[in-house]
């Protein structure tokens, strides 16, 4: 059978490609030595293994090339990268551009606020400052929320995760709407990690971050979403998921403690590249 | 009228360039000054009207302390009229409004009665019509005797003037001279630095020759002329009348 | 807040901050600086050649460069240089040139856009009868240039190079956009993982203006030193 | 390229219910304009002051200029600003700090004032500079007519200085609408910010940032004729600058 | 050795610089060229050398056509030596090297060879021990005669001067005029823009005098001075004379 798209190239180059971000905790990350490392780049290795065999090649060299939120989709589309490996929220506008594999993460939009403003609900942020990182699906979900529900915030847009953060510590926000995973490590990374609090509240429903390739490569992802479906059902998923989440990660030594939740597990013993919601339950 | 008594100017704390300076001017006399490059010549003329702050002896005009620190500099400086030898008028300012400048924000005139002023003066160096015209559009010579009708427009006591004609064309020169002669006639009191040996017979009662900073001869000009005292002046004076 | 202050954030990442970012920003201001300087001065040559043609291109050029905002230019160029390359090589996949080249070449044709205007006032401000004398010397245009003008007018710019130079410098940060790892890049990085801006930012901006003042220092001392030899 | 091209995204609804991705895009520009225009008055403002300070001979001064100048120009914007919006109300007494950090729009005016901040040194340079190419005879002119060294300026070596720095200045006013795409920072979301906001929703990357080159250089273009027009009108007739 | 022959200049399609131009220069002859100031003394004698290109006409320099596009016109160049108003030594290149750069790279010259001409040569002008400064440590007059010196160390066959004293020191002419009188009574070639009358009638065989870029008197220099005959002519001389 003829090879075709990025499997083709795989093998006459002998390389594949991984993008990754360079702070993105626990998905992808650079270590002291400026080693990417994470949750994804993990899963990603997984599917580099699957590629090898599949192919049956005795050596394939893996290229790391970093990305950011602005690069990932245009290294992609132009053949840099082969994967995406980081934290890329997967919904149905974006699958117009890129593909994914199956779900490999699930969180809510939520909110973090110090435990000092005494804010319980999403109602208790009417008429308050709240960031929220610029760009994000979150700060989409906070403006239709905000209209939707007539709260009368003052939204806040930020360059990044870290500085939405910041807006909070000094208290220019009385909160950060964002993926409740994120908000934990950001929480587990501060310097008063018991000031904060994560709200119950979320202003959506658990949504799936997915490990991006190229769309319309339909051999390639069927490579890559069997290698990933054998990961979660084999039990090794589950393992991989603790090594990040549950135990100490570099390069601080921090446990973020967040078991795997239902949807997850559910989404593990059946895996699925679906962008909506509702589909995990 | 202009009194220096032992000016001595240094730049820095190194040079000086002006040492021991001496001499006098009475009202309604024409003294040039004349000597190598570099001797002081600009310096001196510049210290009389405060341009240039010098270090010991002292300058007074018309009775004031040029370097005395309660001394009105401002006010002081608007009573000579200075006159440059690259002319400096103002070139973004039509030639009205050179004149107009300083007569209306130093001496508070009305505009009216600036223009009034500056239009006969204008009329008297023979450029009435180009009053509206900017410095730039004029010749080298015409640009020369607009400086001089603004320094004039100030009514000042006296009036200095360095080396205003070795920036010009030679047909230039004998209309600036022209001008200058004239005022020296009228009486005006006028201290110039110049190389124009011919200005110099023609109306200075005094030549001042200076070198190295030092007021080494200042003598009437037959004097000077006729026998000048010092070999330096001797060896100036052969080499510039020579071609 | 400064009570709090977590200096080990520094210490832990001074060799990634120095030995990885600052290299880098150095390598690249250094190799920029340099290829902007020499396409710079060929642009103002064709600016002022007297050839209308040439002239507008290098004109359209400079003016079209210098209306677009620096990220912009890195992010483009980033993308269009693999087929440029492709173009020019012939070959049948774009040619993938890495980061650092992709940067580097970029920062050259940009900066060469301003150099070049640097470089050009500073042909013009050497008198007519230099070249002229030149000339009536025997001298050829090329050797004119190269022996007469182009000494005089790079001597008299060196402070401006050199100012524009310190720009660079700390433009190169904008780097960012490629996520590669420039100093301001690789503490902002640090301080993203490790949630500690504050420290990192101020621990940057200390060591921008060291830098800085450094190099004006230096800028001034030679400045003193060339307006001996006029 | 495997890129799903789609020019029709412009058209599209943007998240948020505030209409199309175009409007989105226009109200980045807006956000561009404005902040470029606010900061250039303060740099021009400052810039002037400092500029103006750095040639006066008073040593005071010309270190006061020396120091701002040094300040502002050798820390990259990016850091500046950041400073200013999160460290800055630390250090202040805390009822200050809170007041600061719930002024409405304190993005927009720290962003204008830190940018503006900014490029006042480099304006100061420039003006700086081209106050020193004026002849020294200039001043010396203004000075012996009598005007105070504030009324030299003010009529005299200004006017002219910012004409002959006409041209670098409209590259200033350029760098300073560029440098508001680093406002970013402080979550100053405009072209340039809202280009990448359109570009993580929609993930049409080339689109978005296609248009917001286009925008920007026809801002720059519309700056340029304008400064051009400017400087034409202003032009002295005859005068050509440095000369 | 120089024939200038129906030459027409144009600056530009409006404005004719010179206007059927003829005349010539034997050899060993001195010629000296005078008239008002923009009149074309300068545009001619830079055509001589073509460093203007001109439209109309023909030059002819010893046997060579200068406006032949077939003429290698920098070896050309290099065999008539030419002295501009302001020296235009090289700022950056010490004496020595101003005079060796030429004889190297154009007449390709060992270094050692031109080292030795070069000193030669100035000792001659009795600059020696100046060979090792910068031309900005000499005085006007010195760097006069070093570009003569220049100009003679790549031993012309013809020697232009563009008005070589207007820009000097009174004191210094002299010493400049009496280098170029020397050269003059050893049989060189010259042409000569100058308002020196006095070395016009010491050293001249004839004078041209130019008005709005005709030649209007081409005579002998006893019946240019004994009567010119044009008034024009009669009235510069009568101006530049009377001071
Ligand atoms: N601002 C200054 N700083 C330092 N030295 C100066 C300054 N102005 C003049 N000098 C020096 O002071 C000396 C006298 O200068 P001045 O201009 O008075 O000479 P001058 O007689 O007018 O010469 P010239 O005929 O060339 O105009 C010169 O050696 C000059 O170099
Ligand atoms: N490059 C140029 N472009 C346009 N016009 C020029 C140029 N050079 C000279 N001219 C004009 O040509 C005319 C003759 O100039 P030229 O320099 O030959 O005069 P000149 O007799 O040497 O005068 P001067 O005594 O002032 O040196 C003048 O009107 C001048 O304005
Ligand atoms: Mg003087
Ligand atoms: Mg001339």
């Amino acid at each position: 059978q003829q090879l075709t798209g990025t499997l083709k190239n795989i093998k006459e180059t002998g390389a594949i490609t991984l993008g990754f971000r360079d702070s993105s905790i626990p998905f992808s990350y650079l270590d002291d030595n400026q080693k990417p490392i994470g949750y994804a780049m993990d899963i990603c290795y997984k599917i580099v293994d699957a590629v090898k065999k599949e192919l049956k090649l005795d050596k394939l060299e893996v290229k790391l090339n970093p990305v950011t939120s602005s690069t990932r989709i245009p290294l992609l589309a132009n053949g840099t990268i082969d994967l995406e490996c980081g934290s890329t929220t997967n919904n149905v506008e974006r699958q117009k551009q890129v593909a994914y594999t199956n779900t490999h993460f699930l969180t809510a939009s939520r909110y973090v606020t110090k435990k000092s403003s005494k804010i319980n609900s999403i109602d208790d942020l009417k008429g308050k400052p709240v960031v929220s990182t610029s760009g994000t699906t979150n700060i989409k979900q906070l403006t239709e929320a905000n209209a939707a529900r007539g709260l009368n915030v003052n939204i806040i847009p930020a360059k990044d995760h870290a500085e939405a953060f910041l807006m909070v510590e000094t208290d220019r926000a009385v909160a950060f709407v964002m993926d409740d995973i994120l908000l934990a490590s950001l929480i587990a990374g501060s310097k008063a990690p018991g000031d904060y609090v994560i709200s119950k509240d979320a202003f959506s429903k658990p949504e799936p971050y997915g490990i991006m390739l190229r769309k319309d490569d339909p051999a390639f992802k069927k490579v890559v979403d069997a290698a990933t479906a054998a990961v979660y059902q084999g039990g090794e998923g589950q393992k991989i998921y603790d090594k990040w989440f549950t135990q100490k990660i570099p390069p601080k030594g921090l446990n973020l403690n967040v078991p795997i939740g239902p949807e997850l597990k559910n989404e593990f013993a059946k895996p699925s590249d679906s962008p909506d919601p509702d589909s995990y339950k | 009228m202009i009194e220096i008594r032992h000016v001595d100017k240094w730049y820095g704390p190194g040079f000086q360039a002006l040492k021991d300076c001496t001499t006098s001017v009475a009202k309604g006399e024409v003294v040039v000054v004349c000597g190598p490059s570099g001797s002081g010549k600009s310096t001196l003329i510049k210290c009389v009207n405060a341009l240039e702050p010098f270090q010991g002896g002292e300058i007074i005009l018309d009775g004031i302390r040029v370097n005395d620190p309660k001394t009105d500099l401002p006010k002081l400086r608007a009573r000579v009229g200075m006159v440059f030898q690259h002319f400096e008028l103002f070139p973004h300012l039509k030639i009205i409004e050179n004149l107009c400048l300083a007569q209306e924000k130093v001496l508070g005139r009305s505009h009216d009665e600036a223009v009034a002023k500056a239009e006969k003066l204008l009329d008297r160096v023979g450029l009435k019509e180009h009053a509206r015209k900017y410095p730039a559009e004029l010749s080298g010579g015409q640009q020369q005797r607009v400086a001089i009708a603004r320094a004039l427009a100030m009514d000042p006591i006296a009036m200095l003037f360095d080396e205003p004609t070795s920036a010009l064309d030679p047909e230039m020169i004998s209309e600036v001279l022209d001008v200058m002669v004239d005022l020296a006639r009228e009486g005006m009191t006028m201290m110039v630095v110049t190389h124009e040996m011919g200005f110099a017979s023609k109306v200075a009662h005094r030549v001042i020759f200076m070198d190295r900073g030092e007021i080494v001869e200042d003598a009437l000009k037959t004097d000077f002329f006729g026998s000048p005292r010092s070999d330096r002046a001797q060896k100036f004076l052969s080499k510039i009348l020579s071609h | 807040m400064f009570a709090s202050f977590d200096f080990d954030v520094i210490r832990r990442s001074f060799g990634y901050l120095f030995l990885d970012g600052m290299t880098f920003t150095l390598t690249l201001t250094g190799l920029s600086a340099l290829g902007g300087i020499i396409f710079g001065t060929l642009i103002a040559l064709m600016r002022l050649s007297g050839f209308k043609l040439l002239g507008r291109i290098a004109g359209i050029y400079v003016d079209f460069m210098r209306s677009l905002p620096l990220v912009l230019v890195i992010f483009w160029f980033y993308f269009l240089v693999p087929y440029v390359g492709q173009w020019v090589t012939g070959a049948s996949r774009p040619i993938s040139v890495g980061a650092f080249t992709s940067a580097l070449v970029t920062f050259i044709m940009f900066e060469a856009a301003y150099f070049s205007e640097i470089m050009r006032a500073g042909i013009q401000s050497i008198s007519k009868g230099q070249p002229a004398a030149a000339n009536a010397l025997g001298l050829t245009y090329a050797q004119t240039m190269r022996y007469v003008v182009l000494p005089q007018a790079f001597r008299n710019m060196l402070p401006v190079l050199l100012t524009q130079t310190i720009v660079l410098f700390q433009d190169t940060s904008l780097v960012y956009v490629l996520s590669m790892p420039d100093f301001l890049g690789a503490a902002s990085k640090v301080a993203q993982r490790d949630g500690r801006l504050v420290e990192m930012y101020l621990f940057a901006a200390v060591v921008y203006f060291a830098i800085s003042c450094i190099a004006s220092f230096g800028v001034r001392r030679l400045q003193a030193r060339i307006s001996i030899v006029r | 390229m495997n890129y799903n091209w789609n020019w029709s995204i412009f058209f599209d609804p943007a998240p948020g219910g505030t209409g199309t991705y175009f409007d989105m895009l226009l109200s980045g520009l807006w956000l561009t304009i404005k902040t470029g225009i606010f900061a250039w008055i303060i740099a021009l403002a400052f810039g002037s002051i400092i500029g103006v300070l750095r040639t006066l001979p008073s040593k005071t001064a010309s270190w006061v200029g020396f120091a701002y100048v040094e300040f502002f120009r050798n820390m990259p914007l990016l850091v500046q600003l950041f400073l200013w919006f999160f460290v800055l109300p630390e250090l202040l007494p805390r009822s200050w700090g809170l007041w600061l950090k719930q002024l409405p729009n304190a993005p927009f005016y720290t962003a204008a004032i830190g940018i503006g901040l900014f490029m006042s040194a480099r304006v100061a340079v420039q003006l700086a500079a081209g106050i020193a190419s004026l002849p020294r005879g200039q001043k010396q002119a203004a000075t012996a007519l009598g005007l105070t060294t504030s009324q030299a300026y003010r009529y005299v070596l200004l006017p002219i200085a910012f004409r002959i720095i006409m041209p670098p200045l409209t590259s200033e006013f350029l760098n300073t609408i560029k440098n508001t795409a680093v406002a970013i920072t402080i979550g100053l979301i405009e072209l340039t910010g809202q280009a990448r906001s359109m570009q993580e929703f929609s993930f049409q990357v080339f689109e978005a940032f296609t248009a917001a080159t286009v925008m920007y250089l026809l801002i720059n273009i519309v700056v340029v004729t304008g400064m051009r027009f400017l400087e034409r009108s202003l032009a002295i007739p005859g005068y050509i600058a440095g000369k």
